[in-house]
């Protein structure tokens, strides 16, 4: 097995004074894609905002080799690290371009940026027709696209995914998740996603962590969790 | 700019707990008290201090509740001063007549200035509301109106004594007159934020889309708003003219406006108790630099405020919020 | 006030354009919704749904075309006078009031049932009181149908996105309403859930004697819980029609569903 | 040794709009720890009560209050600003405190009967007016007149003298006014107005910041009146030096003190004596600042009053020494002009000499005047 | 008609004051949202070092860069120092910290300099230009306005730099993740709007003369102009600032002087009644 990209130990985290996270370990391979699934209100997207440095987190959290909790967001971004975030993090009054240049805004290699750029928009024509609108103005499933394009932009080494499909037409899930896959294997991008459709889950991902009430309940290849009936029926509810 | 006013959580309206009732007794017994064990400076001090206190809960609906900013709350204040002084002065009437007056006609002028105020939006509106401080005082001094207004001179008022048979000093008794129009404005204000319209009004501050799509006629209850905290400001400029005996166009400086605005935020935006914590902190604050500092008495006022605001961001009242909270909670789990 | 006709159509939507600059993202659209259905608008992203609910809450006005409702133009009627009318809303992205319980988001919801001006509540008259007592009995009785009551307390900027969806409902609820626009209820909802939602709308439209106009991506609730399904593309109305009618219909394949729908 | 003190009270602008003249009430308080430090006044010590106003009406009355309730001062001395002024008049008119020689030029402080218990000091910002009318019409007889006044009690007040004397179709010799706020950053505008109203006589009302800049501004834009500027614009160090001395050549004005930077009093005893002074006990201060001399010199009457009172310092008697000043003759008053007060004339200061600037130094000419008063 | 004219060049170069401190609002709008009420002093007080700075004896350009420089590091430190503890608060307490800064400022300066004015010098030539209408250094300054104009123009529009302390501005946490240095941008832009108010200080200064009030007016002036413009365009705080200096000139011509304040702001808000984001601001659509 190949070295973890990321790999987390004992993840605390906490809003104010409420914990929600209790300790968690998990990892995702260089290369690969794991998911986190749970329900409602398990801390699937603190999770994620917790390797980000979003949230006040004790534990480990460790990026191909270095220790990166402690450090601002912004540092850990830099280091490789791209967010969808739950609600999309849409700069509003700024135009489609300006928040797709922003996506690529710590990258230096200029020309590399304008071909992905290209491929972005080929992905999702939508957003070349509304590059000079308002970002605000798209509709809900349009920024959901700008949200990913967006964190796209960065070329990141690990891309973590909450509910990339929110509010996306059946269609257009499917392609994203082809998108995913694709882009996969061609950067050999790593992905840590977290989605409610947890059958559109497994099939991309490789490894799953089940979480419920900010611990990790069961965990395994995603292949195992997938034909597994009893836990498809108690935790995934499908 | 509004459209981000972070206030804290409001906190459930409930009715009073019995607690709250006995405090509010203890309070309202010690301000009656008071006038009694201190001088009669310091009772006109209090005086000022309470017709502040009106004013900042006016200015508190519009800004810390409806979320309108408004940097010329000045102007009403410097409205119904003028409506007392000159009520009384020029047509006189006694001077417990004239604070209703006073109120009314700030509330036509703010519900006047509401409507095209409608339009405007955060800093936009800043501006307007600015503007509207800035040239109050110019308009007072205006020739055309030199015949009531008294021109750059102002207008001197007669200070009033106490009713005949009432033991008191007019200091005393000033101080209980403005004192009962605090009891009634905070009962009403009271009333008015913690049922239907006061929803409304958060509500309108928090999403005003949303608002208007739950029926609130926001157009309607914002212009409103800036009426009744126009009228709350008016009466509290009327009470301080009485107090002072004296109203010209430079009490009115657009620095009163800003002071105001001081005494909201310093006191607690969205906070009905706050208004006192505000009133207290522009009457005594600036005496206290004063005697400090000589050389540079506003700097050190400068600092007061900054120094405040680290400390309690959100306000004296949001700190005794904070506190009062922590006391119950560490009770409960003894 | 025309006679109402219960065969008549409750919504009436006629022609409608939306314009902005040079978008177009509603084109023509025309379909009727009957007294007491479900009905699911579904459609791409962009097609236009959202600024549909938009126009039937006045949001925005309609370049070309008019809305009936219950046989009265709704452009006779300002914004804030919809939830009056009958038209209750929750909407895509939130807006609930951030810095205002779970409690006071729902009373905010009878807004438009109670009638108590300024000067009346600044007095508490007793009319006053009964008003307030019987709107915290009804929304004590909507947070206890979503299971809110817990929450009841707490601000809704600290919940998770479900239940704060949850509240939106309550607060629509409260107004009301004869026609509910509910704009992707289940978004971020896992399939338990979304079942959970689809009892619900079923009993609120049994119960409450409901006409509910749903935008829903999620086509598993679309399809079992609509009684119509209306489809839209690039402002375009492509499809009307059961919903089986609807999910086999090509274009709505091709634009909407893909491949394997 | 010491025979108690003597406590005085004054209102102070220290911030706010006004806070340039806040230095008079330093160096008032300076003057009179030098006062205490050579012995007091008939072995009394001065303590002067010096607070802040921010030249807010309320403020100064609730300050005052402060002063005479709870600090209870002997008397108020120079409390500064006629809106504030205005403020407390009543007040401490009902209360008997002796309010000495308030530190403004309005008339109406000069009201024995109304108001007993207060004294002016200023030249009368009236009086003011009248000379400079007085002096056109004689000089300038089809004179066209131009206005530039601030828009508040005292630049009304100078206006109102010239136009006392300007009356029935005099009054026509005044072609254009125009008016300034304080808080306007320049007057270009209106000096352009008054230029093009033909105008070739220029009465400037202004405070120091303002005259600087019309008086640069007159200049540069090639008008050439006959110009007076008012005595409180007319400092060469806080003025005319900025505004330029070459722009400044052929300006009157009105004078009853000396001006320390002007040149001819270089060598002046009474000036040597308070250049010393400051030095010593006001280092902070600004020599330039005419308001420093002027301080010093309302000091000197207070001093000179409660020397008069001898040892009975009561309410009564600082009134009455106040209202029986005899020819006080300061060493920083200008040449022949003396200080007079009775119980009928509560302004100290009626007299003042005109003078014109020749782009060194302020050149007296003719004789001392007085105002109709 | 020549008075027209007259009046219409002198609004131009009272115009030039305002928009120069109205282009610093609109530096520290785009990187904080916020309108900064201390600006101004913030550029008197930089004023008055180059005062001490020339005094000492440095020729005017030397001490004109140094002041820049200082009053940016200055930004800078202020924001860190001062303003971050609170940047999370509410707007309104932040604001409430903008006054303390203000008074803060204004006392000290007072008490250092006194409030005697002080002749500030020009780079410009002093002979007057377009035929004895306008003096050499308002012509200068206005030239000196618009350059500082083009660069923050540039800067906002082409750089990344300045769309990520657009971006910062309006949505931080976003902003970080996207790896933008959040703290740094405010920063930054506190620096930037206080070397520009620096730069307007020294422009103002030979005109209005050095005072600690000097600014209070000007202020409020360029406040209305910002916004008239519309507070996120600098072009249009620019042009706002010259209308508002042309306006003003006129309404008192026409109108006569007492009211002309009172009539040129009625004025100005009436033009943003019909046009909310000013004349040239963005108009943001929230939408649900
Ligand atoms: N900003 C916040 N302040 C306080 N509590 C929060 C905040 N955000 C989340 N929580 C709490 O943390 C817990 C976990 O929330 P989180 O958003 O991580 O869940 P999730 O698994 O992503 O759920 P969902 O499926 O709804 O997205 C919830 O109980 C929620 O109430
Ligand atoms: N105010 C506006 N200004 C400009 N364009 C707008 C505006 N509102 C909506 N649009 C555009 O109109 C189109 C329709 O938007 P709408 O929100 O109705 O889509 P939708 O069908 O609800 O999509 P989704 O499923 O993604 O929510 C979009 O392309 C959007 O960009
Ligand atoms: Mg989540
Ligand atoms: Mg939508």
């Amino acid at each position: 097995m190949s070295t973890p990209l990321l790999q987390v130990k004992g993840l605390h985290a906490q809003y104010g004074p409420t914990r929600v996270l209790h300790g968690i370990d998990f990892e995702v391979r260089e290369g690969g894609i794991t998911t986190i699934l749970g329900a409602n209100g398990a801390g699937k997207t603190t999770t994620l905002r917790a390797v980000c440095a979003m949230v006040r987190t004790q534990g480990e959290v460790w990026l191909g080799g270095e220790r990166i909790d402690g450090k601002a967001t912004e540092a850990i971004v830099r280091a490789g690290v791209a967010h969808v975030p739950d609600g999309r993090g849409t700069f509003m009054n700024l135009t489609v371009d300006e928040n797709l240049r922003l996506g690529a805004y710590t990258r230096k290699d200029k020309e590399q940026v304008g071909e992905d750029r290209e491929r972005l928009l080929q992905w999702f024509p939508r957003l070349r027709e509304r590059l000079k609108q308002q970002a605000g103005t798209l509709s809900g499933g349009e920024q959901q696209m700008l949200a990913v394009s967006r964190a796209l932009m960065l070329r990141p080494r690990l891309l973590l995914l909450d509910e990339p499909s929110f509010g996306l037409a059946p269609r257009i899930v499917q392609e994203l998740f082809e998108i995913f896959g694709e882009i996969n294997k061609s950067q050999r991008t790593s992905m840590l996603l977290v989605e409610q459709n947890a059958a559109l889950a497994l099939k991309l991902a490789d490894h799953a962590y089940l979480l419920e009430t900010g611990r990790v309940v069961i965990s395994g290849s995603a292949e195992s969790i997938r034909n597994d009936e009893s836990i498809r029926r108690s935790y995934l509810g499908y | 700019m509004a459209a981000v006013l972070d206030q804290p959580a409001s906190k459930p309206r409930q009715a009073l707990g019995r607690k709250q009732w006995i405090g509010l007794a203890v309070l309202l017994v010690v301000a009656c008290v008071l006038p009694f064990v201190l001088g009669n400076y310091r009772v006109f001090q209090l005086t000022l201090a309470l017709a502040y206190a009106i004013a900042i809960l006016g200015l508190n609906m519009l800004t810390g509740y409806n979320g309108q900013i408004s940097l010329g709350h000045g102007a009403f204040f410097a409205i119904g001063a003028y409506a007392a002084a000159i009520l009384m002065d020029k047509a006189g009437w006694p001077y417990w007549a004239t604070i209703p007056v006073a109120g009314l006609v700030c509330f036509v002028a703010g519900f006047l200035f509401g409507l095209p105020a409608l339009r405007l939006e955060g800093l936009y509106l800043a501006l307007a509301t600015f503007a509207l401080g800035v040239a109050m005082p110019q308009i007072l001094k205006y020739k055309a109106f030199e015949h009531w207004t008294g021109g750059a001179m102002g207008v001197v008022i007669v200070k009033p004594d106490a009713p005949e048979g009432v033991p008191l000093s007019q200091d005393q008794w000033l101080y209980f007159f403005t004192l009962f129009w605090v009891v009634v404005l905070f009962v009403a204000g009271w009333n008015l934020l913690r049922g239907r319209v006061g929803r409304a009004l958060v509500a309108i501050r928090d999403q005003p889309t949303a608002a208007k799509a739950m029926g609130i006629n926001t157009a309607l209850y914002k212009s409103t708003t800036f009426g009744v905290s126009a009228l709350y400001t008016g009466i509290a400029g009327a009470l301080s003219a009485i107090a002072v005996q004296f109203a010209s166009p430079d009490s009115f400086a657009i620095f009163l406006s800003i002071t105001l605005l001081v005494g909201v935020v310093v006191g607690g935006l969205a906070s009905i108790s706050g208004a006192f914590y505000g009133a207290l902190f522009i009457q005594f604050i600036p005496n206290i630099a004063d005697q400090i500092s000589k050389a540079a008495p506003w700097a050190l006022y400068g600092v007061f405020l900054i120094g405040l605001m680290y400390l309690m961001p959100t306000g004296v009242a949001g700190l005794v919020r904070l506190l009062r909270h922590r006391w119950d909670t560490r009770r409960r789990s003894h | 006030m025309a006679v109402q006709d219960p065969s008549l159509p409750l919504l009436d939507v006629r022609g409608v354009t939306v314009r902005f600059g040079g978008i177009t993202a509603l084109d023509g659209v025309s379909f009727a919704i009957a007294r007491g259905a479900i009905t699911g608008l579904i459609g791409p992203n962009g097609a236009g749904k959202t600024t549909l609910f938009n126009c039937l809450s006045r949001l925005y006005v309609p370049t070309e075309g008019s809305i009936l409702f219950e046989g009265t133009p709704l452009e006779q009627s300002p914004a804030h006078r919809i939830a009056a009318l009958g038209i209750g809303r929750t909407f895509q992205n939130l807006a609930l009031f951030r810095t205002m319980s779970v409690r006071d988001n729902v009373m905010v919801g009878g807004h438009c049932r109670t009638g108590s001006g300024f000067l009346a509540n600044a007095l508490r008259l007793p009319a006053v009181r009964r008003e307030e007592h019987r709107l915290s009995d009804q929304a004590e009785r909507l947070m206890a149908l979503l299971d809110l009551q817990d929450v009841a307390q707490r601000p809704v900027s600290d919940l998770p996105f479900g239940t704060a969806k949850r509240v939106e409902f309550a607060r629509a609820l409260m107004s009301e309403p004869k026609l509910l626009l509910l704009d992707e209820p289940a978004g971020g909802l896992n399939h338990e859930e979304v079942d959970g939602l689809r009892q619900l709308l079923r009993r609120i439209q049994s119960e409450l004697r409901l006409t509910i106009l749903l935008v829903e991506h999620h086509m598993n609730l679309v399809m079992r819980v609509s009684d119509q399904v209306v489809a839209l593309d690039f402002g375009r109305k492509i499809a009307d029609g059961t919903p089986a009618e609807v999910q086999a219909h090509p274009d709505v394949v091709r634009a909407y569903l893909g491949a394997e729908a | 040794q010491s025979k108690g003190e003597i406590k005085l009270g004054q209102t102070m602008p220290y911030s706010g709009p006004a806070s340039a003249y806040g230095t008079i009430g330093k160096v008032q308080q300076a003057y009179f720890k030098m006062v205490n430090d050579n012995g007091g006044i008939n072995g009394r010590m001065v303590n002067l009560l010096s607070v802040d106003d921010g030249y807010s009406p309320p403020k100064a009355v609730e300050q005052v209050r402060k002063l005479v309730e709870q600090d209870e001062v002997l008397a108020l001395f120079q409390t500064l600003g006629t809106p504030s002024n205005s403020a407390i008049h009543k007040y401490v008119n009902a209360k008997k405190v002796p309010h000495l020689f308030v530190a403004t030029g309005a008339t109406k402080w000069n009201d024995p009967k109304g108001f007993p218990w207060t004294f002016g000091f200023n030249l009368s910002y009236q009086t003011e007016g009248e000379i400079y009318a007085r002096y056109i019409l004689k000089e300038k007889p089809n004179a066209k007149i131009a206005i530039l006044y601030q828009n508040d009690d005292y630049g009304k007040d100078v206006l109102a003298g010239v136009k006392r004397v300007l009356t029935g179709d005099k009054a026509k010799m005044i072609v254009a006014e125009q008016t300034y706020e304080v808080t306007d950053p320049t007057v270009d505008s209106q000096i352009l107005s008054l230029k093009a109203s033909g105008a070739d006589t220029f009465i400037n009302i202004t405070t120091p910041k303002f005259a600087a800049q019309s008086i640069r501004k007159v200049a540069d834009v090639g008008w050439k009146p006959l110009q007076f500027i008012n005595n409180v614009g007319a400092s060469v160090g806080s003025v005319l030096t900025p505004a330029g001395l070459d722009k400044s050549v052929g300006l009157i004005t009105v004078q009853y003190y000396k001006d320390a930077n002007d040149p001819q009093w270089k060598d002046d005893p009474a000036m040597l004596q308070w250049r010393g002074f400051m030095g010593k006990y006001y280092r902070d201060g600004n020599p330039a600042d005419a308001s420093n001399i002027y301080g010093v010199l309302a000091a000197e009457l207070m001093v000179q009053v409660l020397k008069q009172c001898g040892n009975d310092i009561s309410r009564e008697n600082i009134k009455k020494q106040a209202e029986s000043i005899k020819n006080f003759k300061s060493g920083l008053l200008l040449p022949g002009i003396a200080m007079n007060t009775s119980p009928s004339d509560h302004a100290p200061v009626d007299q003042a000499q005109l003078s014109k600037f020749d782009g060194k130094q302020w050149q007296l000419f003719g004789s001392v005047l007085g105002g109709q008063g | 008609m020549d008075l027209l004219l007259h009046q219409v060049l002198s609004g131009l170069a009272t115009g030039g004051i305002y928009a120069s401190v109205a282009l610093a609002l609109v530096m520290i709008y785009q990187a904080t949202h916020l309108v900064n009420f201390a600006q101004g002093e913030l550029a008197m007080f930089a004023t008055y070092l180059s005062w001490t700075l020339m005094q000492s004896g440095l020729p005017y350009w030397v001490a004109f860069a140094l002041t820049v420089l200082i009053a940016f590091a200055a930004g800078v430190v202020i924001e860190r120092v001062v303003v971050r503890p609170v940047e999370n608060g509410s707007v309104l307490s932040v604001v409430i910290v903008f006054i303390g800064l203000l008074v803060i400022f204004n006392s000290l300066a007072g008490w250092i300099y006194s409030y005697t004015i002080k002749p500030f010098p020009s780079p410009f030539p002093s002979d007057l230009v377009a035929g004895g209408l306008l003096s050499g250094h308002e012509l200068g300054s206005m030239l000196v306005t618009l350059g500082v104009l083009v660069l923050v123009f540039v800067f906002f529009r082409f750089t990344p730099l300045g769309l990520a302390m657009r971006a910062a501005a309006q949505n931080p946490v976003s902003s970080r993740l996207v790896g933008v240095r959040v703290g740094w941008m405010l920063a930054l832009g506190w620096g930037l709007a206080s070397a520009i108010g620096a730069v307007a200080g020294m422009m103002v200064a030979p005109i209005v003369f050095l005072e600690p009030n000097m600014m209070g007016g000007i202020l409020l002036y360029a406040f209305a102009g910002a916004l008239l413009g519309g507070i996120d365009s600098p072009g249009g705080a620019v042009l706002g600032g010259f209308l508002v200096g042309v306006l003003e000139n006129l309404v008192g011509m026409v109108l006569g002087t007492e009211l002309k304040l009172s009539v040129a702001l009625v004025i100005i808000v009436a033009v943003l009644v019909v046009r909310p984001s000013g004349l040239f601001g963005q108009v943001h659509v929230a939408r649900v």
